[in-house]
């Protein structure tokens, strides 16, 4: 097994030691698409309109929600100055590294996004697109959240910083991942179109990202 | 010309004579802008008086945003040659960008009233001025909580390079959202398409507002600068005056 | 030298590699730290580098690491400065351990083994030459200090890597412990690597250079 | 200073240092209102109907944010063994913990939820209403962050942990606090009532989470 | 003793209090650590622990604080178990220093010395005793591991309480370092105080017993 192999199983593997593993960011998904209908109320044709909206939103607090541990945790513990001598290509590492624990906790949001989006009254065809557009934005998104929490990596109270680091550049990921799910349940031909968007600048992100974020570990240990 | 003017003395002698002209150039431009704008400009056919909003408005929007390129600049400059002033430009340009942003938003929703019938909209332009600030206030806030100098040098230069992408969103979020704002009418391929009463005010505050903002920026850059050299300066007479007493001991 | 053939005859073989420090200065904060420093460092020798608390050994091993940017001065690992290049020639062990609370030293020390592209096979013998094969299936965070830091020494003798970066490796160490860290490192040095330590502790290896950092300045 | 003083005092300071302070939970709730129209669309009805259910659901993410670094901290720096050495008693120092910080860094919140409501178009009184409620709510939520908190302290990736044991507590709190918002802007006299409620949840949860908070720290030691 | 006047003569008196130990067993997960352990502190005496890596001295003072429930066998701290009332008799040093990143040693001290309900002029000589009084302002994060050490150790004595139970004080410490926690020690059993220490350093206090757990096993 090479070196990039190592690290995408090692993370894959720590993200699910200790219990958590994939349950932790899909109950979190589903706690707060939970709690969202109880703080704006039962109106059926109210839900049904926010329901695309709201699955990407919670999805991207959810992928929020793990940022400040993946690369804290390396800062705290002294696993970063050992990756960085590793002779391992930075940039390559961090995107092993994302992946790893991407692959093996995220992918429930998009199942759970499509169940919560029926529980909130949204056609079968506009959950689908919708569930679709969750799973093309999740590189980004948790490519964000990563470059946010290695910059933040070792702060205290790192994940309120991350989460207002990040938001901003999630934005266009959120614009087209939500208006993927809206043009669908109204009917619009930019559905796809609004998909096709999310995975470009997913791509884009995958690309640009892992030196981002490669940096930013860096210059926080000096 | 960049490794020039990173010399301390350097910049100090520029930063002295560019002082008071941006200071004096911004005070006389304001103050030709705001008569011309407030008092010799006819009323919008449209939007009657309340286009003299527009004067104070247009300009500050441009300048959140020029501000932001320019603290993606000097972050840059940092990164790559580290040049510690390039550093102190960015330091002192966010919270400064920061309040032009507040002042575009907040002119922007006096606008809004009269407008649209509500101090906010959830359009695309507003929407992402709004999360320009967020992004300044991000920079600030991560600088401040790194403690050491360096440390927030670096990994503030790093965000400041990724966060241009939000001046991609700004420009482009009209397209990719439905709007109610202006499209944009002063820059445009095929020249404004503003009229010229309206468009030579702004103008002028466009200036104004860019030198004031150079005054800003120059000005707390130099303060900033000297502050860094009277503590070198400290610091090597503490380390002499610890050798003296090394000598004696 | 005996002790080779006692840790693990069969470590593919080491490629010896220099150090060379020269007019190194540091400063952290307002502070300088360490000023004009040389350290020059050939295959098969030891370091051990002591001083008052603060005076800059942590800092000037991290330097060499290329985690501090000097104030002046040059570091050359071979021909490189301490980039990524030069970076696959070093070991560290810093204050911290590196360990993840839920790892076995047995999960660690294979994923490092696969980033370093060494031999699995080395980790048994090596857990063995420290004493703690019998603890290879508890979870780090279980670990006593000892322990743990021991789980670390093994990580750094497992890269097989040239030079070694030991900042305070025998603090947490009992008497025996650090007996098999001076044996540990001895068929380090017998194999051509070469190792820097900053301690505060009396260890006995067999002429090792001693550099006290507190009368350096 | 007696010890209870110091211990509110050096929280608020602690949450302060570091430049974050109250910045960072009113940032992340900026964020959060400001991301959620981008999910869910422009509309200005839709938004003005959910507009006091988001506010409540925005502040509970933003106190959840900086649960797992109040007691997690604690117990990876050794503080939390000192805490229990003090002398001091366990449920009162920790009462005064997370009250210390809770006032240092959540006052911006109702100011926030009253602007981000007038931003969403809801009617100046219920803004109003919603704001006031959301005030009574910060104690209970913060606490039972804090209970949260404390049960998870050190474990990784806590954060996800505590979502999902602190959101389902959090439900009452939601319910009333958001319900004072949504009858305010129906118009409904019900107002009151909700918001007279979601201050005795409050008051319930202060006398009661401090002790099982401070089970949960000893219990994390052993 | 002359260390007393030396140390901080305006300390407020100290309440001495013995510690008793008898049969006490410890197990951690299936490992049973300490059996039938029995131990006995007079005001004014001081026990190193030594022993070697995993043989449960850490265990042991966090049992005797209260921290983790023994197996079989009692504490006694005066005449009270390890609960909060007996807590107000020990001041704890644990492997971590419990000190936060952003804090001063200052103002970390002024708070502790606040929650002991203890002078705050106490706080400088001590940090004089330990010899960090420069770093008093500097925040924590950035001291070295052994001014971390030495900002703890003040805490322990500000505390001013009887019993000590310290795990590893002077790890990271320099020779000076040691020395001053010497003096420390020497100075808190002359005002009728007793230490615990767990330690793998040659520590040289005045007739301190010696409790090898290792042998004990
Ligand atoms: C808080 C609310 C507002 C914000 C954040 C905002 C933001 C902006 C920004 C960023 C620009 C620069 C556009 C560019 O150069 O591409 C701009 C320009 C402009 N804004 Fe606003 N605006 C707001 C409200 C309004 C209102 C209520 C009106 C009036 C109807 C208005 C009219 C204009 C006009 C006419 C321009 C010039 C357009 C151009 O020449 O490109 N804005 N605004
Ligand atoms: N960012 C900083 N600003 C100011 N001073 C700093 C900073 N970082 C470190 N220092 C100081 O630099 C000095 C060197 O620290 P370093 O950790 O290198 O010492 P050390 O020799 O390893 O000490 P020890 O034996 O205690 O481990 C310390 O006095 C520390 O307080
Ligand atoms: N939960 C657990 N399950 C199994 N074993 C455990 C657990 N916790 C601790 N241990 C083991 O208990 C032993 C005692 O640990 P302890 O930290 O008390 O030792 P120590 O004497 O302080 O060692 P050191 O000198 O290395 O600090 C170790 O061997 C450790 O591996
Ligand atoms: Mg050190
Ligand atoms: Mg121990």
């Amino acid at each position: 097994m090479n070196a990039l192999g190592a690290v995408f199983a090692r993370e894959a593997r720590l993200a699910w030691a200790g219990g958590g593993g994939a349950a932790g960011p899909a109950a979190f998904f589903l706690a707060a698409i939970t709690l969202a209908p109880l703080a704006i109320g039962p109106a059926p044709d109210l839900l049904m309109a926010i329901g695309p909206g709201i699955m990407g939103f919670a999805a991207l607090l959810s992928v929020l929600q793990s940022a400040d541990r993946l690369f804290g945790d390396d800062h705290a513990d002294g696993t970063a100055e050992l990756y960085l001598l590793s002779g391992a290509t930075p940039a390559w590492l961090v995107l092993a590294k994302v992946m790893g624990q991407a692959v093996a906790t995220l992918w429930p949001l998009p199942v759970i996004g499509l169940l919560g989006a029926l529980m909130y009254g949204v056609p079968v065809e506009t959950a689908l697109v919708g569930a679709l557009a969750l799973l093309a934005a999740i590189p980004a998104l948790s490519l964000i959240a990563g470059f946010a929490g290695a910059l933040a990596a070792g702060i205290r109270r790192s994940g309120l910083l991350i989460a207002l680091i990040a938001t901003p550049m999630m934005v266009p990921v959120l614009i087209f991942a939500a208006g993927a799910g809206r043009s669908a349940f109204e009917g619009d031909e930019r559905a796809v179109a609004n998909l096709l968007l999310t995975l470009a600048v997913s791509l884009g992100t995958t690309a640009l990202t892992p030196f981002g974020i490669a940096g930013a570990i860096r210059s926080r240990l000096g | 010309m960049l490794s020039y003017f990173s010399n301390p003395q350097r910049f100090d002698q520029l930063a002295r004579v560019l002082i008071p002209i941006f200071g004096g150039l911004a005070l006389v431009l304001l103050g030709v802008g705001v008569w011309l704008a407030l008092f010799n400009s006819p009323p919008d056919y449209q939007q009657g008086e309340t286009i003299r909003i527009m004067y104070v408005h247009v300009p500050a929007a441009y300048m959140a945003m020029a501000l932001y390129v320019a603290l993606a600049v000097a972050s840059f400059v940092y990164f790559v040659w580290r040049h510690a002033l390039a550093d102190t430009a960015a330091e002192v340009i966010a919270p400064i960008g920061a309040v032009f942003t507040m002042l575009a938003l907040f002119t922007g929703s006096l606008w809004g009233k009269p407008m649209w019938g509500t101090w906010w909209e959830w359009d695309a332009r507003m929407t992402s001025v709004l999360v320009l600030l967020l992004v300044y206030l991000g920079y600030m806030a991560l600088r401040a909580a790194l403690e050491d100098s360096q440390q927030a040098a670096r990994t503030g230069a790093i965000l400041a390079m990724a966060g241009i992408i939000n001046l991609v969103i700004v420009k482009f979020s009209v397209d990719w959202w439905s709007s109610l704002h202006q499209p944009a009418s002063v820059i445009r391929l095929d020249g404004p398409t503003i009229h010229s009463s309206q468009l030579w005010p702004l103008a002028i505050m466009a200036l104004a507002y860019t030198f004031l903002a150079g005054w800003l920026v120059l000005y707390r850059l130099r303060s900033q600068a000297l502050r860094r050299r009277a503590r070198a300066l400290q610091r090597q007479r503490d380390q002499l005056a610890r050798q003296r007493e090394e000598a004696v001991s | 030298m005996s002790s080779q053939t006692q840790i693990f005859p069969d470590m593919p073989a080491l490629c010896p590699e220099t150090l060379c420090v020269s007019g190194l200065s540091l400063a952290r904060g307002e502070l300088t730290l360490v000023r004009d420093f040389n350290l020059d460092l050939a295959p098969g020798e030891a370091v051990l580098m002591s001083g008052p608390n603060g005076t800059g050994k942590t800092s000037l091993l991290r330097a060499i690491a290329g985690f501090i940017r000097p104030e002046a001065g040059t570091i050359r690992i071979g021909e490189h400065p301490p980039t990524i290049a030069a970076a696959e020639r070093l070991a560290w062990l810093g204050h911290a351990d590196g360990l993840k609370p839920g790892e076995s030293p047995r999960q660690a020390l294979r994923f490092w083994a696969a980033m370093a592209g060494q031999p699995r096979k080395a980790i048994l013998p090596l857990m063995r030459a420290l004493a703690i094969e019998s603890v290879i299936d508890r979870p780090a965070g279980r670990l006593s200090r000892g322990q743990q830091r021991r789980t670390a020494l093994v990580r750094v003798a497992l890269a097989n890597r040239p030079i070694w970066l030991l900042d305070e490796p025998a603090g947490p160490l009992d008497g025996g412990g650090r007996a098999r860290l001076a044996d540990l490192v001895a068929w380090h040095r017998s194999r051509g690597g070469s190792v820097i330590a900053a301690t505060h502790q009396i260890l006995d290896w067999p002429d090792a250079r001693r550099i006290d950092l507190g009368t350096h300045r």
